[in-house]
């Protein structure tokens, strides 16, 4: 049990507490950051689990998948900030009208 | 001729078109309007000369950066990809000539990039065979579609938009996350070596799960179409034509393509869920149509009743099922579109879409009413229509496979559709005069959602070319029958 | 050999639940400002945590663009967010902006 | 494209160009457009004609196009597709003009020809059938052309009968997909075949071809107006004239019994239907509706009503005389489909008549009618005397074979059935006989339009008079060479043994 | 608080169903690595993730690059948000980033160029330039109106269309899309990522501005 399971569990709990404050909250702003945790805890179950054998060098494809995958979410990230700032300039409040579920 | 389109690799030109297309309407906003009209052309002509080719040697493999499957990525062309290529061209063709009169020219700056970019990410996850690559498009995708539908101006529009962003990133998450443990167990992202060294384990039941719910979601399969429906109400109505006939349908692709290659061997329980998510979306969708007053967001509804009908073939299994499914995917783009065009007419003269006041816009627009009428066929599965003859494979598919319930609910589904579409049909022999609203529709919009209905009726009668396109490469001759 | 080992476990046992707890006081804060922040921390945490996992270039990425422009970005949104609320913001372009596309606008 | 493969496709597209056309002329094209149909019209009799010469010089017609892998459109000359095909080319072009006549100065004439051409192109497609896929998309194509004529005046009720309308033919032709699809994964061919093609089926496929018969009679029935689907017809008389003439008596109707022949003879076979059992409840239901339908037309006051209820019975003599497995009592059933027609017509056309030039709707606003316009009233007497059966006209003959055949299979009630009708035929068409000859005509009239000397517009008295004629000749010229007892009896003679 | 009933323990089935998974996972038979490093000599740059994100996967790269410009993209049709305030700079913020600039365009012309043997590579780099962007955009400063129309066009789409002329011009000469001749594909990786490093800088600081610079086509 090296620990590396260590962090992809940790991952994983990432990703569930992100889906949690996905849900739960209402505030744009937090669904946003939920989002952002949830995408990193993905990150590092593919980057955990990709050194799990010590003696050889870790697999390096994982890595260029997550440094695409954070460019990518940063500029998902962009995209949804500005729509936020637009949906409250428009509707005045910071939540999606009918607390539309996950 | 010959030498010239054999040798071409159609393959990458059909991705890397739409994007130089993009960026060439980026850098030179004046005249965005012909350059995205030529790029539509080109990609329909590509489409054939892709078609062309596959004709001549089947399925065709393309390693990008010369390293082949493990290592690099893969682009894999058969049948089932050229029939989307050539819906997503065709529609995408429909779409272009009737946007070219439906934008405000500062809108139309910032729509003619966006929507070639789309072009490219589609055509893209149709080619790709490898499951991270269709993580980055379906990425690409969904933002291209989110800032589409963000660029009406209404609230509803912004906080659909809001709502189909967060969404879109949480189906990719789930998807990523898939991805992550089927690449962790069996070492390769490609489709075709997951498909032989896939066997069962915890980690392939957990990536199934994770990316049929992230591809669900994406889908707006019933439980999770919550979203669909403002979002595609609010949009311009191009870009709701766009969303409905095509991004849609990416996702669903995706599960079909991931379901006959690497998921055969899972148990028939998963399947008969979906069936029966497809059911129920089927009825739930119906009936949401009915009751609506606005003709956008009924068509909407009509979308999701309709996906249900693609998913009825997962418990069926068969290839003919298959074979249907992906008729009435056909069908139902262009008919969708088709119907969305219209309602986008109806709403530019009429200046609202209450179904209620129709009858005086409506005598005003008779290519339009027509065009809806032709879509209204296709989507109910009458006769003379692609939709009628998805219906009756689908029919003899479940009626083969002894699942004989599956051809309840298609029937079902068929009077729902006969009563939303008449429902709005209805209100159009009535004795009021038409309405005195200044301004003429440009005729293109006119015509082009005509030209795509014609088409949806026309897949009726002649049904020998899609049914051979989808033969290339036998996509389904590997799904497990019964 | 033995120590170094131990030190390891007990270095990672504290990141990992370091990390967790910043990510759920992130999520859980009232104020939003106090969860951008915890959110910038936790992003720079977690560059600690790839370089554990020996991924350099990922550490460098998740500092550079998850902690430092991500965290720029919520904070502009929030600051903007502050002056929408506030009123402050410049009144007629904006409005300008509202009403002037196509009669598409659906009443 | 020799004439054999081309000749089918011609017939049906005679009137499909023309409706096509139609639709694309502005409005005030009057002559245009009434050339175009009149041109369709004759082509369509010269075409039918022709096919007529080529099937007694042993050609045979066949044209057909792959739909799906196995299974493709046909359309084929048989003899029973022509005897539906030449009564109906020949009432269209008496209803086209009438048509003309009776729209003259409406608004929406375009739209209005078009789909009647359409509807027209359904039939026929309905007729030439050589499948039952075929006849599933021309009797689907028959719903949707015919909705919008139902709605054409665009009033409350016009659109309230429209919708009743589709939701019950909308839901037959469903009913109707479904069991031709299982009945396409039973048998593996959808062919008409003289003596049907699933008496080969073994024994266990039984019971489920019971439950395919019971709902193929449910989706035609609902366009035979069997009861309990006959619902949507006396709603459906809110349409103009033309359309409750053609399409009410000839053409929608008609389609659902002709379909229940295809379905009894050229699917199952009729020995084979008899030996499931199958046929005697569906006579069963076409006597209940036989007798229901008379009852109910006599006490409606409306006289297109009543018309209308004595469709839904006529019709059902049609179904009977197919339903009682003997030669003579089909033989009665198929000449019936042809005289129903013709009579049907001319009340209609009276009707219609009596509604445009005096505006009459009621029965009790017939007194003494026969005085201001009796050559309408002349061909409507005609037309009753046929379909109470009096000896020299057509019907006669029908219910003649009618209970001949009933004899010959041993169902003696058929005769009480057949007395009983006539009985109620007399009882709801002599009182309007009565009322219209010896009753003193009121001072004036609701709507009164003169017109000179004539006591109507040629257009609108031509076409019933015609009618009557024909009905009087297919009475009393019931042995002449050529003639419609000869036709029935050759196809008769092919779908029995013997 | 009816929904919180079933949602926590689903999640927490959830995540004990993903941990049991994770936990369990098979190791693959044979993985992607060892094939990597027979083929690194032939990929012209010694470090792996680099040579996996520029070469081996290029085509990824190529696409993402397509997300980033089509994020910009959708941040610019938005529109409408008021500019950052002209609140002018702090003294420390102003000294603070006469220094800093430098130093980080510095920074990020290394970690470009180191990025071919050891950890550093494009978006790093264009990570840091986007990070010096946004502190000359915190003192104040714009783009001249001058060159915020074509000029910036060309370098927010220079990394994408970089990206798609070297492999259009790769598959003129007769190899596969994106294939790099071995002995000239250290420079190619290196100017393609050098164009991705300005174009990245470049949309980054442009996300971060929100709204078209000077508003030209509003």
């Amino acid at each position: 049990m090296s620990y590396v399971y260590l962090y992809a569990l940790l991952g994983v709990s990432l990703f569930v507490l992100g889906l949690n404050a996905l849900i739960v909250h209402a505030h744009l702003l937090r669904k946003i950051l939920a989002v952002n945790v949830m995408s990193t805890g993905v990150f590092l179950v593919l980057v955990a689990l990709s050194s799990r054998n010590e003696e050889v060098l870790p697999d390096p494809v994982p890595h260029a998948m997550v440094i695409t995958g954070i460019v990518v979410s940063v500029s998902a990230t962009a995209l949804a900030l500005i729509l936020m700032l637009k949906v409250n300039r428009a509707t005045g409040k910071n939540e999606l009208p009918d607390r539309g579920r996950d | 001729m010959e030498l010239i389109l054999g040798d071409v690799p159609w393959i990458v030109v059909l991705i890397i078109l739409p994007l130089t297309g993009g960026m060439a309407c980026f850098l030179f906003p004046a005249i965005s309007k012909s350059l995205g009209l030529l790029t539509s052309l080109a990609v329909v002509a590509c489409v054939w000369g892709l078609g062309w080719q596959l004709e001549e040697e089947g399925a065709q493999r393309y390693a990008i950066g010369g390293w082949g499957a493990p290592l690099g990525i893969d682009l894999y062309a058969d049948g089932l990809s050229l029939l989307m290529l050539v819906v997503a061209a065709l529609v995408g063709l429909g779409i272009s000539v009737y946007s070219c009169g439906y934008f405000s020219p500062d809108k139309a700056n910032h729509f003619w990039p966006l929507w070639l970019f789309l072009c490219g990410a589609l055509n893209a996850l149709f080619l790709s065979s490898d499951i991270f690559n269709l993580y980055v498009t379906l990425e690409l995708l969904g933002l291209t579609a989110v800032a589409l539908v963000a660029l009406a101006d209404g609230a509803e529009a912004l906080t659909s938009a809001m709502r189909y962003l967060l969404i879109s990133l949480l189906g990719s998450l789930f998807y990523l996350l898939g991805v992550a443990f089927l690449y962790h167990s069996f070492g390769s992202l490609d489709i075709a070596i997951l498909a032989q060294r896939a066997e069962p384990s915890p980690a392939v039941w957990a990536a199934v799960g994770l990316i049929s719910t992230g591809l669900l979601l994406k889908t707006a399969l019933f439980p999770m179409h919550f979203w669909l429906p403002a979002a595609h109400a609010c949009a311009p109505t191009p870009v709701s034509a766009l969303l409905s006939a095509l991004v849609v349908k990416a996702s669903f692709y995706i599960l079909l393509r991931m379901w006959l290659e690497i998921f055969p061997m899972v148990g028939t329980s998963f399947a008969q869920l979906l069936g029966l998510l497809g059911a129920a979306a089927v009825l739930w969708g119906g009936i949401q149509a009915l009751r609506q007053t606005r003709l956008k967001l009924l068509i909407a509804y009509s979308t999701v009743s309709q996906l249900g009908y693609l998913f009825l073939a997962f418990p069926l299994g068969t290839s003919l099922a298959w074979k249907g499914a992906l008729y009435m995917l056909l069908s139902h783009a262009m008919a969708k579109a088709a119907m969305f065009m219209a309602a986008g007419n109806i709403l530019v003269l009429g200046g609202h879409d209450r179904i209620a006041e129709l009858s005086s816009i409506t005598q005003r627009l008779p290519l339009t009413l027509t065009a809806f009428t032709l879509a209204g066929i296709s989507i109910m599965g009458l006769p003379p229509s692609g939709g009628f003859i998805a219906k009756w494979l689908l029919l003899q598919a479940s009626i083969e496979s002894g699942q004989w319930w599956w051809g309840i609910i298609l029937i079902l589904g068929g009077l729902l559709a006969a009563a939303y579409v008449f429902k709005v049909i209805g209100h159009v022999f009535t004795q009021d005069e038409p309405t005195r609203q200044a301004g003429t529709l440009p005729t293109t919009m006119e015509w082009s959602a005509l030209v795509l209905a014609l088409v949806a009726v026309l897949l009726g009668l002649f049904t020998s070319w899609p049914l051979a396109i989808m033969e290339i490469g036998s996509p389904f001759g590997t799904g497990h029958s019964g | 050999m033995e120590a170094l080992t131990i030190l390891n476990w007990v270095l990672d046992g504290l990141l990992g639940v370091s990390l967790f707890s910043l990510a759920w006081l992130a999520l859980a804060s009232p104020d939003i400002f106090k969860a951008i922040v915890l959110f910038i921390s936790f992003g720079l945490l977690m560059a600690l945590a790839w370089v554990r996992l020996n991924a350099p270039d990922v550490a460098l990425a998740e500092a550079a663009i998850g902690a430092g422009l991500t965290g720029a970005l919520l904070l502009a949104a929030f600051a903007r967010l502050e002056d929408i609320s506030i009123g402050a913001s410049d009144g007629e372009e904006v409005q300008s902006h509202i009403q002037h596309d196509s009669n598409e606008e659906p009443k | 494209m020799n004439w054999n493969t081309a000749l089918p496709l011609l017939i049906v597209a005679s009137s499909l160009l023309p409706g096509l056309m139609i639709f694309c002329l502005p409005e005030n094209r009057v002559v245009t457009r009434t050339t175009l149909n009149l041109a369709g019209a004759l082509l369509k009799i010269v075409l039918v004609g022709g096919m007529f010469w080529g099937i007694l010089h042993g050609y045979h017609f066949e044209t057909r196009l792959v739909l799906l892998p196995g299974l493709d459109l046909v359309l084929r000359s048989g003899p029973l597709s022509m005897l539906f095909v030449t009564l109906s080319a020949g009432l269209w072009l008496i209803t086209t003009v009438y048509a003309v006549g009776y729209l003259e100065g409406s608004p929406y004439r375009s739209r209005f020809f078009g789909f009647f051409s359409l509807c027209v192109t359904a039939t026929t497609g309905v007729a030439l059938a050589g499948n039952l896929i075929t006849f599933l998309l021309f009797y689907e194509l028959l719903t949707l052309c015919t909705y919008p004529l139902i709605v054409h005046r665009g009033t409350e009720e016009a659109r309230k009968a429209g919708k009743s309308y589709l939701a019950y033919t909308i839901a037959g032709g469903a009913l109707l997909l479904l069991s031709t699809v299982w009945l396409y994964t039973l048998a593996g061919t959808l062919e008409f075949t003289e003596r049907g093609f699933l008496s080969g089926l073994d024994a266990s496929l039984h019971p489920t071809l019971m439950i395919i018969f019971a709902m193929l009679i449910a989706g035609l029935g609902v366009k035979a107006a069997l009861i309990p689907l006959h619902g949507w017809l006396p709603q459906a008389m809110v349409a103009p004239a033309p359309v409750s003439a053609l399409l009410h008596a000839v053409a929608v109707v008609k389609a659902g019994a002709f379909g229940i022949v295809r379905v009894v003879y050229y699917v199952y076979g009729i020995e084979f239907s008899n030996s499931l059992g199958l046929t005697l409840p569906l006579a069963m239901l076409a006597a209940a509706t036989i007798i229901y339908g008379s009852l109910r037309a006599l006490f409606q006051d409306e006289l297109k009503r009543r018309l209308a209820f004595s469709t839904v019975s006529q019709v059902s003599y049609i179904v009977l005389g197919i339903a009682l497995a003997s030669p003579i009592a089909t033989l009665g059933g198929l000449i019936h489909l042809v005289h129903q027609g013709v009579q049907k017509i001319t009340l209609f056309l009276c009707a219609g008549n009596l509604a445009e030039t005096l505006g009459i709707h009621k029965i009790s606003e017939m007194n003494g009618v026969g005085r201001r316009m009796p050559w309408t009233m002349a061909a409507f007497t005609i037309g009753a005397f046929g379909m109470i059966g009096a000896p020299p006209l057509a019907g006669f003959f029908s219910k003649w074979y009618l209970g001949l055949g009933a004899l010959d299979a041993g169902q003696g009630w058929v005769i009480y059935i057949l007395a009983a009708s006539s009985v109620l035929n007399a009882a709801y068409f002599l009182p309007i006989l009565y009322t219209a000859w010896f009753k003193t005509p009121p001072d004036s009239w609701p709507a009164e339009r003169s017109f000179g000397r004539k006591e109507t517009a040629w257009t609108l008295l031509v076409p019933p008079l015609v009618t009557a004629l024909l009905t009087l000749a297919l009475g009393l010229l019931a042995s002449a060479p050529f003639n419609l007892l000869e036709w029935a009896r050759l196809i008769v003679s092919r779908g029995f043994a013997q | 608080m009816e929904r919180s009933r079933w949602l926590l323990p689903l999640l927490l089935m959830l995540c004990l169903g993903l941990g049991y998974t994770v936990l369990s996972m098979p190791e693959p038979v044979e993985g992607l690595p060892e094939m990597l490093v027979d083929n690194m000599e032939v990929a012209g740059v010694s470090n792996p993730v680099t040579a996996v994100l520029l070469n081996f996967r290029g085509y990824d790269t190529l696409l993402e690059m397509g997300v980033l410009l089509v994020a910009l993209l959708g941040v610019w049709s938005l529109g409408g948000i008021p500019d950052y305030r002209e609140s002018s700079p702090g003294l420390v913020l102003d000294i603070m980033s006469r220094q800093l600039v430098p130093v980080l365009i510095l920074v990020a012309g290394y970690l470009l160029w180191v990025g071919a043997d050891a950890p550093g590579g494009a978006f790093q780099a264009g990570s840091l330039l986007g990070a010096a962007g946004v502190l000359l955009l915190l003192c104040g400063w714009r783009i001249g109106n001058r060159c915020s129309g074509l000029p910036l066009r060309f370098l927010l789409i220079l990394g994408l269309g970089m990206f798609v002329v070297a492999g259009t011009g790769l598959l003129l000469i007769g190899g596969e899309f994106l294939q790099y001749p071995s002995p000239v594909a250290r420079e190619l990786i290196l100017m393609i990522e050098a164009a991705a490093t300005l174009s990245i800088g470049a949309t980054l600081a442009a996300m971060f501005l929100g709204s078209l610079p000077g508003g030209a086509d509003k």
